[in-house]
Formats: structure tokens, C-alpha cells, sequence
């Protein structure tokens, strides 16, 4: 790399109407409808025509070689045009119908699912895992992988009640759509962070990190002269929010990390508002390499789910029709203590009504 | 290089009809060996039930604050090839459309500088360049900048702001929701490049209340698309739908949260000002119904994930706001957030825990937005008011 | 009073079987079904035979010789049974229709209306004003005898939507229905309590009284030497919760006192789950005797949720129907700061979601 | 004496429909300096717009701790009818049913030792003698217990419970509520009379989810009957409903909040593992419907007014038990709810609050309850889990 170019910043990124098809250039703004051609594949049509779109799964930790992959396809068969979508998936744009079996074609040479779309299982959205992440309770990658080997069906067909996205986040940190997704996989550590005393002082901060602790069992101490931190073992939950800030108290703990399974969020405002997940299994232990325990609750989900909500009925919504207690008889998921709130607003989650189920 | 490598546990990953990223890293592993090195130390975590990276570590490229995630192995004699393993986040352009050229050209550059490895996309909406060394941040950075590319952002700053395809491919756009994330990202380059708030500040902008951006639940300020009058009526494509055999009945009117469709026969009749733009009839009638002709966003402050106080979606603090260029009303509005946030704000206190903090009716008042009912699901129920006008000995009632 | 009689204690009530009318008796428990005959005027049917109630509207507040006339109704045309409902009517119990008239007239010449049924506005659960208590903001007999004097006809009809609950509170300490009522009518204090440093090292216990703040207000302190209290009047939102465990703390303040208004509360669990009230004006004051702005704000209320809702629709399902901007809108009631939560659960009333009205 | 009342503000309250209260103590004003002093006083308070008592004060009578409110006139001087005048709250009969010889008999105590003033009742259930002197406290209580009435609670005790007229008058209720509340006062007759709890502990009966003594909202244990079984159902009588014109559509199936009834002509259907038992229809139509065969009650815990925490309904705690004399098992979970509340909760804090302090799923196991969705609306939203299952170093897995 030359050193005599000019050193630019603050250009921010190029401008995206050098990416846009022409079509959807001529269309902008003024889009008229979409039709679903076949699971994977929508048309869009405006007054200056119709734009096919080819879905195609993705693992999203992607090399460059898969990248190129992709261009090549885009290359060939989209006048080089394609796209990322909001959940990782690449999407091809062409204007041409007969392209569409052409892409999909050269997608299932690469062994790589069509779908997604409308009724479908989406793509996961999710984080880093052990590939990457200091804070990591379970792999994420590797989750997604084992639980879409068991659910691909779902995201190449669109026969499910309505859309339903999964989640997997490795850490309570949930760097992505836990918290609002129909099923959720969440990385759990279940045993207080253990506190390194010889380096803790040096680099940490006592303040924040005695004020990361939302449920404040950090009180700073002193130890042969120095301070540090001591932690109420009894008032810990594990979240790991005091590891973020100091790297002298980590949590992972082999013996005990595994993940949790939530259900029922949801993002968009059709038909009833945004919804929080909520607790399903409070902790499945981590059995890589494919999390036979996690699959198998996972499915139960969906499968249970296909089988009693109506047409277009969110996860979340069924439930709410149905009851929660018909919900655990449902799947056969235990109700525990755990499942009941104690954090900040758990008063509100109380049944303070007789409106129940029996 | 990549012919030594044991990974069995991993390999069972190779199996099944997902497509695997084990087999993906491999088959790069061949010409990097930080992919073979990351694949080997990620086997190691499989067996150990554990992660193997130190905790973070300061790094970047000059005169940026944001945008590099430093990751060092801890296991740096084992695995060498990761022994650094940073990720350089490059924002996306608006919509995350691309051209293959554009694309090719990135991956070029990677696969000079880095890993071979990318996420396509991180969660906030950057391309993450997944690991490479300290010293080639900055040579990344430059052949990046060179093509027309720059960071994203990380640490307490505003992060990348992303959207969806909107305007450029969907019938539902209430805004352009591409102009505006492009026109945000290069308005406040310094405050995304360097981080001077209190914590993260993340954008997210969807055209619709469908919002296929998940703003609502993962952006501090969510600028979602709305539109104000009535929901525009096609008879004739509805009488279409109707004869096709679809259930008009169960799918649409019985959903509609706020009952306020009827139909008689082939014709369909909205409630408008009963109905609370929840996209459910639109979605399934696309070519019978679209969103009306008065259209904008809201906008929704503080939604995060739980860290520390519980998860929480955003709140609508202004209903609903046309959005044409220049945006002078929203620069005027983020900029007079920003502005009390960080003057009262605590360190590492997101927007959302803030305003709770400080209060609703406060935090309005210091932001310059009238209290207005759209705010609130309801009216408080309980009686602490904090009333502060009163009567004085003196004043004789008329103070109030 | 003879002094030589035995001492009982602990005896509790009297049975109440010994106050049952015979037909009451009879079809104790198996009651097949009610009749409503007329405002005011209920049957119940059993295998035993039917008991007709005539429901009459009491001040609550009754000298022994408004009992006496009650009792004298019951003993000419009820055998002497009567009852007390929940809501402090009276109710006479015969067994024979032909006296449901004859109770209603003697009724009537007391000039004491029959009602109350159905979907009326019932009889106002109220407190104790400035008639018997300490802590009173506003009198409670006098609201009430001008609320109800402007809504009579809402009690001896049945013309609402569906049953309407009013109640009064004279102070935040809401003795009676205030936080779940169609319409309540709270007083309230506006300015923080007025500490009297002489008396209170004496009389109050400085831990409990500090304790005691909802909000943290109350610090210890010292002067001359005693210790005593100081409230931080930024904290103070006047709910003399401190007046209630140390008398040197009294809110009182006639220039300042008056009333707030709230809606949308209800108790059953018929079709919605139990409701708590909210706020619907902040402040009206206190104008004696006959408060017209608090007559004025509830009848605007009883209007225009008369005009407005379906049957059987209660005032809180209402307006969960039609939005609290439209309940705004149609009352022409300011929408202000003060609506605004600010307590521990604040952050669950901001809308969360895009589903709106404008 | 009633002679000199100069009411001029209160006498307003003599006109309109509504009988009133002012005409009423003046028909008692004649014979009762205290009720005249009251009007006075009174008068004074509309005048000035405040009240003009003092603060409470410790009066009672002999062995017992509350059933008593003590109040002293601010104004002796003044109002020397007032000077003292206390209330005396005497335990209701279930129901709050009377004879007219029963009650006269309190009106003559009354008129011979109090103001000849009452509440029928207080909003707790009491009857209310509104209003006499110290030194009359101790014969009131002679004369009251002569004729076979006993004092009702106040103060950190049990309160007095109170029910809804029930089995005796009303075809829903599921239990005999006042068999039930006859039963409780009877039983803690100790803990009703001297307070020795943290706190109050208020108890409401109500014979079907109605609630018509509003339990839900107004005590610490609400006892509410309800049924497990299916709705039972007279198609016969529906049928009549349906031909009277009753618009079944809009007024019953429409309104069902599990959408779980149907009608097929004058034939109705319901899905009773989806009704949530809420009433309405049957309310709507108690001929053609009713409760069902398995009856007993819910019992939801922790209602209170906002101080301290604000407002709370009750909170189930158990979605269903049989109540049938000697209502053992209720008595042991009262029990034991008391000595937890009794051994953890703190000065002034109600079961409602207690609960949410020392969280419900500790509660729960304190008191020997199992956790059941039917607690909650439903599972938590936060990851904060305390898990107290762990693998040991030592123990390879087995010890979760
Ligand atoms: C491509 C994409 C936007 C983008 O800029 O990338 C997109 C595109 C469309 N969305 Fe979306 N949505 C996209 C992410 C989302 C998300 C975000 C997410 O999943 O994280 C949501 C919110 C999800 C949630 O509620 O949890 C989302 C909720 C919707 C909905 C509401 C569904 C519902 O009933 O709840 C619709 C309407 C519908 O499908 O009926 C919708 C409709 C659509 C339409 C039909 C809009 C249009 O006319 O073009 C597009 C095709 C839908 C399809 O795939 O069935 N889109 N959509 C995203 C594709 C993600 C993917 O690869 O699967
Ligand atoms: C890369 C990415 C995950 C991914 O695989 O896509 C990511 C990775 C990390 N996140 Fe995140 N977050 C990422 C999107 C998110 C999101 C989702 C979003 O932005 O839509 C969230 C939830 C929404 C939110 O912001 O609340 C998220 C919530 C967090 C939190 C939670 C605390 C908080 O309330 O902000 C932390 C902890 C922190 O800030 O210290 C965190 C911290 C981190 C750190 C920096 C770890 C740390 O403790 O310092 C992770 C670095 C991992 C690594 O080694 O590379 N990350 N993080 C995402 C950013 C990629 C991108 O720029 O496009
Ligand atoms: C007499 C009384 C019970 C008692 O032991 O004293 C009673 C008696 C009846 N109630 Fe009640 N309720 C009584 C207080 C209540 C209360 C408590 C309160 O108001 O503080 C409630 C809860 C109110 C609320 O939800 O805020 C109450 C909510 C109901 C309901 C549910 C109404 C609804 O749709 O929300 C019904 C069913 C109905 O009316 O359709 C009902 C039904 C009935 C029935 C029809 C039951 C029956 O078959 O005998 C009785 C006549 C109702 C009427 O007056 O229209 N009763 N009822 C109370 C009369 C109070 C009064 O003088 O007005
Ligand atoms: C007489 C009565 C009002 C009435 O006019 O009916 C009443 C009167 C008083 N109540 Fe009450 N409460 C009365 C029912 C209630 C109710 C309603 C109920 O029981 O259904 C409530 C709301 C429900 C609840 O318990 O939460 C109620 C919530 C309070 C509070 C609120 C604090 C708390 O959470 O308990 C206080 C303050 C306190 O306890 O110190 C209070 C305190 C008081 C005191 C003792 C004043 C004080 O600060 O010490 C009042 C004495 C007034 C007086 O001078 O006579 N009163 N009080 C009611 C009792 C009559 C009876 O025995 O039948
Ligand atoms: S969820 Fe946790 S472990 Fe996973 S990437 Fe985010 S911070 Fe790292
Ligand atoms: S893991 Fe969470 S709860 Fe435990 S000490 Fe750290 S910050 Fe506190
Ligand atoms: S958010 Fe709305 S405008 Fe944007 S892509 Fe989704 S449906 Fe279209
Ligand atoms: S947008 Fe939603 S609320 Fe409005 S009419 Fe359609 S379904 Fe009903
Ligand atoms: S509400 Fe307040 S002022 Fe009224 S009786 Fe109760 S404690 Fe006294
Ligand atoms: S009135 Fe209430 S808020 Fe004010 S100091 Fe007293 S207890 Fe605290
Ligand atoms: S609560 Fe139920 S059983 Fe009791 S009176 Fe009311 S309707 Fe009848
Ligand atoms: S009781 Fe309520 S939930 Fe059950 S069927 Fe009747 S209306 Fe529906």
C-alpha cells in the first residue's frame, strides 16, 4: 500500500444511490406492491416495473471467499446488484423474471437455502461467541448452525403461523434481538465472577465498577493495603456487567455457562404492540459441538407453536390468547421459581386479577 | 498450514444443511493462517466449554476513537495467528445495498490486511472485518478510506446508524429512510468516530411500523415511519382479494387491534380515526390498502438491551415529525438531547435509563417538547405529584 | 348502665343468621336466578321463593335518627330485615312484591331515593373529611353531597353504559376506593409539611419518620442541641405519609389544598381485569361548600362517557378503546407535566410502541 | 342550643336531591351537643378550608388495642362538644345484615353515649359510632358486649373482614362467604383486637369474581370465589334471551375477552378452556348461565392504597381452594403467611409490599406454596437469574 496517498477521515460511507438497481432507482418512493413469487423470492412493482428478489441464507460469519461467492452470482445474473438484509440474509435484485431460477441455480450448487420470507423461520440474528467475544457464555455460530440444521425447512417453506425470529446471544449484554424475538437462546453464567485481587487494582476503576453492579452486591474493600472489591455472593445474579467494565472479575466458569431459552418478543407494531421474550427454560447446559438438549427445546417451541396458533398469530400473540399455563403444559417446560420475576418491576408481572386458566 | 488441522468437535458442524461457517473459515484457512489459528483456538473452546480472548484492549487508527474492537488471545504461544484478532467496523452504506465491484473491493483489501473473516453484518448494522493485527489498522483504514469507505463507530459514541430498504424497494416507506440515515451518518461524523458521551448512542431508522430494523427494542433513538391521515382505500383491488377466497374476515378484520375495519361484501370499510397505523391490514392487502398521503416518523428514545436496568423499548417522544430535507427540526432535536443528556447524564447511563431517571416531564421540559398523551400508554395512577405551582400567603390566589 | 354485669370481650359479631330474612334463609345457597324489577329494585329467584330488595341511598354519615327511619321502613313492610350493601345503601328485603311500592313510598317521603342499580351511578365510597379526620385535604360528606345532588339522576336510572363507581378520599391515604372507581375525587396537599421543631424531638420517632417518606425527603438533622427532621422540598410531593407517624409534620394548608380528579378505575373482573384509576385533572380548589369546578369536571366526565360508549362498557374500558387523547380531546381537560408518571414504575406507562392516535 | 347554629355555608349543602348530611346532624342537634359543635366546627372548616383536629391520640377501652380511633377537636374552647370525639368501630354482623330491633338497640347505646352519629359503615366494614368522650369508651363497650356486639379492628392488626351478601342473596357465589368471614373474625378474635402485626392485615370475601366488596383492591388477603369447571348452561333460557331481541352479538360474544363463546343461532357455545371465568356473560344472562360445580376461591394477597409503594392490587397466590368448615387448610396458610410477614417484614410494611421486597418466589417458598403460572401474567422478561443450582469442581455435574 502506497504511504503517499492523502490520509482522509470523516468521509463517512459512500452514498447508496451508486448501489440502487436501476429499477429501484426509477421506483423510488413510489413502489406500488409486492407479490411472494416462492418461498425466498418477492417482486416489488412500481410504475417503472417490477424487481425480483432472491433471499438466500447466510451464516453471516462469512469469509471473503463466500462474499465473493455471492458477487460472482450478483455479477452474473443481477448486473452486479445485491443486498444485506436487517437479519444477514443476501438478497439478489434483478429486473429479470427468468433470472430468478438462474440464482437460485447457482445458490443450491453452493448448498446455500433460499427462503425467509413471510410464514418462514428468517435467518438468526446473533453474536459472537467464542469466536470472538471475552464475555461469552456459550457459543453463538455454532448455536445458530445446530439449531437452523434442525429448523431449515421452516426458513425454505413459509407453512409456520406467521413470521418467527430466533435470536442467540452468548452473554447478558444480548448484542442483538434477544429481548424481543420469538425464540431466543440466551448464554447464561450462573456463578459469581471471580475476583482477581492482584490485578484488580491496577485496572480497575473502584466507582464504576462498584456502580456496574445493578443489584449492587460490589462494595470496594481492601485487601493487603489496596483497594479492591469484595462481591455479596448472595445478591450476585451473574450478569457479568461488573466483568465488562473490569476485566479482573470474570465469570466464565466452565462447569456451569450453558444458555436459556426465552419466547414470545416480538419487534413490529401489527396487530399488537412490541413485546418483551420471556423466560421458557431458565438453563440447558452447553454440549458442543451441537447442543443436543438446546435443539431439542427449540423445536418443541416451533413445533408446538405450528401446530396450534392461527394464521398470522405471532408466538408471542398465541401465548398471550392461550395462557402461559397452557403454554408449560404445552411444551412439558417445568415452571420454576426462576420464572418469576424479582428484578426492578417485578411487582407488575404479579397476576393481580382472577382472569386465569385452570 | 491447514492440512494440520484436528478439529473433530467443529467438524460436526460441517454437518447438515445450514450452510456451515466452519467449512466457510476453512476454506480460507488455507491462505490465513489467523483463520486456521482462530478455528484451532475455537475447537479448544468446544472441548474446554469456555472462551479463550483476554478482555478487550484499547486500540485503533489515528484520530479515531471508535470503530476497532481490540481482541487479544489468551492463549497467544498456542495460537499465534490470533494472538491479536482486532475487528475494524466499517459503516455500511445506507440499506446495505451494494454493488459486486464495490464488495470485491473490500474483500480485497481484507484478505490483504486481515483474517479473510467478516460478519456480514454486525448487529448495530456495520460490516465487521473480523480480526487482524494492531499494525495493520492502519494500512486497513487507509486502502478503505482510498475506496471511499470509512469506520463505524464503537465505545461511547453515536454508533453506526442503520435502516432499512425503505424507500428504495418497499410501498410502505413513510420517509426516505436511506437519505436520512446517510444524511445523520455524515452530519455527525466526529461524534461517531469520537466518542465523547456519556455511553453508546445508537440510531436506527425504519420506514414503517412494521419496522424490519428492530428500532424499537435496539436503538436509543428510533425514527420510525407513520403517516397521520387515512389509510388509502383501493375497492376495487379489495373485491379482488375477497374473490380470491381469502378469509377478509379472520386474517384482517378480526385482527385489527382497535376493530375499526368492516366489511360489507366486497367492500371495506376504516374506522380511521380509530385505527393506530399498526400496518396488520396493509400487510395483508398490499394491493388493496397503503398507508395514507400525510406521512413522517415518530420518534421513540432509550431502547437497550437489559445491562443494567432491564430491557427497554423506546418511548415515543415525538408522535409524529416530517422528515425532508435538511432535517432542521430532527439536527435541532437530537442536538438539544445530546446536549442535556450529556450535561446530567452518568457515565455509562443510556438515553433510556436517563430520561427514567430524571423523569419523563423533566426531561420533556430541558428538550423543549410539550407533554402530550400520545407519550403514555395512560395518565399516572398514582398521586405524587410534584405540583409546582401554588398559592403564596401573599398573592392571593392569582400566583397559580 | 348497671357496672355489675359481666365483662365480655372477644366475643365478635353476631351470627348473621340470625338477621336473615326466612326466604333468604331457604334459599341459602341455592339461588337460581335475579331479576332487575325496577331502578333500584331487584329480585332474587331460588327454589324457596323470591326476595325483592329495594335499594335506597343514605348519607352514610346517618344520625340515629336516620336509622330509625330505616328501621321503622323495615319493621312496617320488611319483618324488620334490612341490610347495608358495600357501597352504604340500604337495602330492604321482603317477600312480598306487593310492598316494594309501599317501601318506595315511604321512601320517598323522606325524600330518600331509590336506585342504584344495574348501570346506574351507585352511592360514593367516601372517607372522613374535615368532618372526623387529621389528615383531611377537602371534606368528603360535603363532595359528596354535591356530586351526587348534580348526578341524582344517574342513580335512579339506569341509563349508563354500565355500572359507574364514584368515590372520595380526603387524603392520599385514599380510605376507601379512590385507586380502582369509575371517578374519583381525591384531596390533596400542594405544599410540603410545615415541621414544628418544638414539639417533634417529643412526640416523634426520628428512624420512623424518616422511613416513612416515599421518597427519601426526610433527613435527620439537628437544632439547638434536639434532634429533629428537615425535608428536602425538591423530593416532597406532599402525600403526608410523615404527618401519619409524627404529628409535628402537618400538610394543612388551606391557600394550597384542594382536589384532584381521576378515572377509569373498576374492581371486577367481568370482561377486563381490575383497574387502577388515573389521573384526570390535577387540581381544582377548594370551594366550599358546594366545589362547583369539581361538580362541573365530573359531570363533564358522566357525560360525555354517557354519550360515548357502547353498553356495557365501563369508563376505563372506554377509554382503553378510544385513547387517553381522545378522552382528552372530548373532556377538553389540559393534558399536562403532572399526567407524566415519575414514581417507580414510570417507565412501564411511556408508550412503547408505534400504535397511536392523532 | 341547636338553636344558635349559625350554618350559613353548610346549609347550602340542604338543597338538592341528594339527602344530605347537614339536615341530617341537625336532626340529631337538638338532643347532641357533640353533633351541634360538629355542625359548628365544621362550618369553621368550610369557612377556613381546612380541618380542626388534632393529630390521633391512644384511647380505648380495657384489654384491647384497637377497635378505637381517638380525636380531640383542635379548637376546645371553641367546640367544647368536640373537645373529645372519638370513634368506636364495632364489628359488622357477615353481610351486614340487620333487624330493625337489633339495630335500634346500637341507636339507643349511641344516643345515650356518643354524638347519636354514625357511618353505616366504614369503609372497612365497620359500623361507625361517630363521635364521644373517653371516659364513655369503657360503657359503650359494656353495652354493646351486653347485647351481643363485640369492637372491630384498627391499628397494626387484623382488620375487621368483611363479605359480599352471597349464598344468602346471590346466585354466583362459589363459597359461603358469610359462613367463611364469621368463621375468620371468630378465630382471631386475639389478633383482630390487639395489634401485634407489622402492620394492618385487611381481609375481604367476595363470592364470585364480581368482587363486589372490592377485595381485590382493598385487602391484604382477598378471598374471591371462583370456579374450575365449565360454565353450566340452559340453552332453553338461552334461547328465550336470544328471542327477547338481546343483542347476544354485541353484548355478550363480542365482549368476552378470550373470544371463547360462539353462537349458532339460539344455540350458544362456549370454549371453557379458554374462558378466563370473568363473568360477563353469565352476569349478562344468569338464567341461561352459571357458575360451575368445582367452587371454592382464589386468593390473591398485598392490596393496599398508594402509601407507601403505591397502589397495588391483590396478586394471586393461589389460583384455587376448596372452602368448606373448619377451613383448616386456610387457617394454616394464614397462619403461615403471618409468622413469615410477622419474623421478616419491617415496621409499617404492608404483606403487598413485603412481598415484593423479599420477592415472590421466596415468598412462595416460605410459605409452602409451589410455583404456577397462574401467579403471573407471565414469566420474567429480565436474564437476571439468581440460580442457585450449580455444578461443584468435585461433584462432575451431579449435584444439580
Ligand atoms: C428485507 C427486510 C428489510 C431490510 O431492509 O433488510 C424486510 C423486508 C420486508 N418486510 Fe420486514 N423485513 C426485514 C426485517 C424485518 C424485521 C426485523 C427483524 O426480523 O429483526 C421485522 C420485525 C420482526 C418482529 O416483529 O419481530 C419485520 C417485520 C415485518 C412485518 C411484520 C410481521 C408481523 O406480522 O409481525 C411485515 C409485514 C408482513 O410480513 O406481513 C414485514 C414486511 C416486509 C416486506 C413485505 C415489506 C415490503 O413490502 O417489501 C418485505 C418482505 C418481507 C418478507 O421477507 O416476508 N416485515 N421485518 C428484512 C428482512 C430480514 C430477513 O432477512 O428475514
Ligand atoms: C459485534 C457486535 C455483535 C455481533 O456479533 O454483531 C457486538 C459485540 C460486542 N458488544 Fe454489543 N455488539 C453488537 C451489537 C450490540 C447490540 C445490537 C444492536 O446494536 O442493535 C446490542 C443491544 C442493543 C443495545 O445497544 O442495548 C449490544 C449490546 C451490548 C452491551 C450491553 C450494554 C448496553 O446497555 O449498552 C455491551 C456491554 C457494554 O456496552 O459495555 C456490549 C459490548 C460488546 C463488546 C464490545 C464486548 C464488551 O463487553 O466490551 C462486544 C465485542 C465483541 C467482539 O469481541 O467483537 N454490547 N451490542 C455488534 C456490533 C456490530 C456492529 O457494529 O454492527
Ligand atoms: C349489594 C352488592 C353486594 C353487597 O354485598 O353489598 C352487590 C350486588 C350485586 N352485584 Fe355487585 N354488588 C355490590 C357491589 C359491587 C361492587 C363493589 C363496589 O362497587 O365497590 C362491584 C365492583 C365494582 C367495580 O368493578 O368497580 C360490583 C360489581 C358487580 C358486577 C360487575 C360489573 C361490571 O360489569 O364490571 C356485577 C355484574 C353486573 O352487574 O352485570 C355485579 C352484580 C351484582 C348482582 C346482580 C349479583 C346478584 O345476582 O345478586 C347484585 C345486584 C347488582 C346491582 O346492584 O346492579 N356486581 N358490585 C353491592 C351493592 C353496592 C351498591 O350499593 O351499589
Ligand atoms: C374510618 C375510615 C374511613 C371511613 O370514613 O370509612 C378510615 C379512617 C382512617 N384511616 Fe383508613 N380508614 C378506613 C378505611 C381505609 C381503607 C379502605 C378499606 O379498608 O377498605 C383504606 C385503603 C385500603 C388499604 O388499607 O390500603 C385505608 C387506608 C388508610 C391508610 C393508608 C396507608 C396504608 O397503606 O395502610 C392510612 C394511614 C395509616 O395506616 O397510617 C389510614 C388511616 C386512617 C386514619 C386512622 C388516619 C390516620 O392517619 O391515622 C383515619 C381515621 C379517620 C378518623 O378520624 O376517623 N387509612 N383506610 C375507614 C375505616 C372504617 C372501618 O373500620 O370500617
Ligand atoms: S452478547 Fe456478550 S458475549 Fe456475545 S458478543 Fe455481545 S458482549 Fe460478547
Ligand atoms: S455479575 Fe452482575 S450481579 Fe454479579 S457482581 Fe457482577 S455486576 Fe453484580
Ligand atoms: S420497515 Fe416498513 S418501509 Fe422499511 S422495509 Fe420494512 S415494511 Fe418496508
Ligand atoms: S392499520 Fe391496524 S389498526 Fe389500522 S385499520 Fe389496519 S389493522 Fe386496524
Ligand atoms: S382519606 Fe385521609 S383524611 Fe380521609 S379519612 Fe382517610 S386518612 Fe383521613
Ligand atoms: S409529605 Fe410525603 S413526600 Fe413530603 S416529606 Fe412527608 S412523607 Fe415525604
Ligand atoms: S361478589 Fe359475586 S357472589 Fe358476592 S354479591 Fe357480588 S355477584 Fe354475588
Ligand atoms: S366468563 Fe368471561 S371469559 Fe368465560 S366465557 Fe363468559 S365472557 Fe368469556
Amino acid at each position: 500500500m502506497a504511504t503517499d496517498v492523502e490520509r482522509k477521515t470523516d468521509i463517512g460511507p459512500p452514498h447508496y444511490e451508486q448501489f440502487l438497481h436501476p429499477v429501484m432507482k426509477a421506483n423510488y418512493g413510489k413502489w406500488l406492491y409486492h407479490d411472494s413469487i416462492a418461498p425466498g423470492v418477492l417482486s416489488h412493482t412500481g410504475p417503472e416495473g417490477t424487481i425480483y428478489t432472491v433471499r438466500a441464507a447466510s451464516p453471516r460469519l462469512a469469509s471473503t471467499n463466500f462474499i465473493r461467492n455471492m458477487t460472482k452470482i450478483a455479477t452474473d445474473f443481477c448486473d452486479g446488484y445485491l443486498r444485506f438484509t436487517s437479519r444477514n440474509n443476501v438478497e439478489f435484485l434483478t429486473d429479470k423474471e427468468e433470472n430468478v431460477d438462474k440464482i437460485k441455480a447457482a445458490l443450491a450448487e453452493l448448498k446455500i437455502p433460499v427462503g425467509g420470507t413471510n410464514n418462514a423461520i428468517s435467518n438468526v440474528v446473533h453474536t459472537q461467541g467464542w469466536v470472538h467475544c471475552h464475555s461469552a457464555a456459550t457459543d453463538a455460530s455454532g448455536l445458530v448452525k445446530v439449531v437452523m440444521d434442525e429448523l431449515a425447512d421452516y426458513f425454505t417453506s413459509e407453512n409456520l403461523p406467521a413470521k418467527t425470529r430466533l435470536a442467540v446471544a452468548c452473554c447478558l449484554n444480548m448484542c442483538g434481538a434477544v429481548h424481543a424475538s420469538d425464540i431466543a437462546i440466551l448464554g447464561v453464567h450462573r456463578t459469581p465472577p471471580v475476583i482477581d485481587h492482584s490485578t484488580l487494582p491496577n485496572l480497575c476503576e473502584i466507582p464504576t465498577t462498584v456502580a456496574s453492579c445493578p443489584n449492587n452486591a460490589i462494595k470496594p474493600t481492601s485487601i493487603e493495603g489496596k483497594t479492591t472489591v469484595k462481591v455479596d455472593e448472595d445478591k450476585c445474579m451473574y450478569c457479568g456487567n461488573c466483568f465488562t467494565v473490569c476485566p479482573s472479575m470474570p465469570l466464565s466458569d466452565p462447569l456451569n455457562d450453558g444458555v436459556s431459552i426465552w419466547v414470545g418478543g416480538k419487534i413490529s407494531n401489527a396487530r399488537t404492540e412490541p413485546m418483551f421474550t420471556k423466560l421458557a427454560v431458565p438453563y440447558l447446559p452447553n454440549n458442543p459441538p451441537r447442543w443436543p438438549e438446546v435443539t431439542d427445546a427449540v423445536k418443541k417451541i416451533v413445533d408446538v407453536y405450528a401446530a396450534n396458533a392461527r394464521p398470522f398469530e405471532r408466538l408471542g400473540e398465541w401465548i398471550d390468547r392461550i395462557s402461559w399455563a397452557r403454554f408449560f403444559e404445552l411444551t412439558g417446560f417445568e415452571f420454576t421459581k426462576y420464572h418469576l420475576d424479582d428484578f426492578r418491576w417485578a411487582g407488575t408481572t404479579y397476576k393481580r386479577s382472577l382472569q386465569n386458566r385452570y | 498450514m491447514a492440512d494440520d488441522l484436528k478439529i473433530p468437535l467443529l467438524e460436526e458442524l460441517e454437518k447438515g444443511p445450514w450452510p456451515s461457517f466452519v467449512t466457510d473459515i476453512k476454506s480460507v484457512a488455507g491462505k490465513s493462517e489467523m483463520a486456521a489459528d482462530l478455528l484451532r483456538q475455537l475447537e479448544k473452546s468446544y472441548e474446554d466449554k469456555r472462551g479463550y480472548w483476554k478482555h478487550g484492549g484499547l486500540v485503533g487508527v489515528r484520530g479515531y476513537g471508535g470503530g476497532v474492537i481490540g481482541r487479544y488471545s489468551a492463549l497467544p504461544e498456542e495460537f499465534p495467528g490470533v494472538s491479536h484478532f482486532h475487528t475494524v467496523r466499517v459503516n455500511q452504506p445506507s440499506g446495505w445495498v451494494y454493488t459486486a465491484d464495490a464488495l470485491n473491493g473490500i474483500m480485497d483489501i481484507w484478505d490483504e490486511h486481515g483474517s479473510g473473516l467478516t460478519n456480514m453484518h454486525g448487529s448495530t448494522g456495520d460490516m465487521v472485518l473480523l480480526g487482524t493485527r494492531t499494525e495493520e489498522l492502519e494500512p486497513t483504514f487507509l486502502a478503505l478510506t482510498q475506496k471511499g469507505w470509512d469506520l463505524g463507530g464503537s465505545g461511547s459514541d453515536m454508533r453506526t446508524p442503520s435502516c432499512c430498504i425503505g424507500p428504495a424497494r418497499c410501498e410502505y416507506a413513510c420517509f426516505d429512510t436511506l437519505a436520512l440515515t446517510y444524511n445523520l451518518t455524515q452530519e455527525y461524523q466526529d461524534e461517531l468516530h469520537r466518542p465523547m458521551f456519556n455511553y453508546k448512542f445508537k440510531i436506527k431508522v425504519s420506514g414503517c411500523p412494521n419496522d424490519c430494523t428492530a428500532a424499537i427494542a435496539r436503538s436509543d433513538m428510533a425514527i420510525i415511519g407513520i403517516w397521520k391521515d387515512d389509510i388509502k382505500v383501493n375497492q376495487e383491488e379489495f373485491a379482488k382479494y375477497v374473490d380470491s377466497g381469502m378469509d377478509v374476515q379472520g386474517i384482517v378484520v378480526d385482527m385489527c387491534p382497535t376493530s375499526c375495519i368492516s366489511v360489507d361484501g366486497k367492500t371495506i370499510d376504516i374506522d380511521d380515526s380509530n385505527c393506530v397505523k399498526c400496518m396488520h391490514c396493509i400487510n395483508k392487502m398490499p394491493k388493496a390498502l397503503a398507508v395514507g398521503d400525510e406521512k413522517g416518523a415518530a420518534i421513540a428514545l432509550g431502547a437497550k438491551a437489559p445491562i443494567v436496568d432491564g430491557a427497554l423499548f423506546g418511548s415515543i417522544m415525538v408522535p409524529f415529525i416530517e422528515l425532508e430535507e435538511p432535517y432542521e427540526e430532527l439536527h435541532d432535536l437530537i442536538e438539544r438531547i445530546w446536549e442535556f443528556w450529556d450535561e446530567h447524564g452518568k457515565a455509562r447511563e443510556r438515553i433510556g435509563e436517563f430520561i427514567e431517571r430524571v423523569t419523563l416531564a423533566r426531561f420533556c421540559e430541558e428538550v423543549g417538547l410539550d407533554p402530550i398523551p400520545q407519550m403514555v400508554t395512560h395518565p399516572r395512577e398514582n398521586p405524587y405529584i410534584f405540583y409546582e405551582e401554588y398559592f403564596a400567603e401573599e398573592g392571593e390566589g392569582s400566583e397559580e
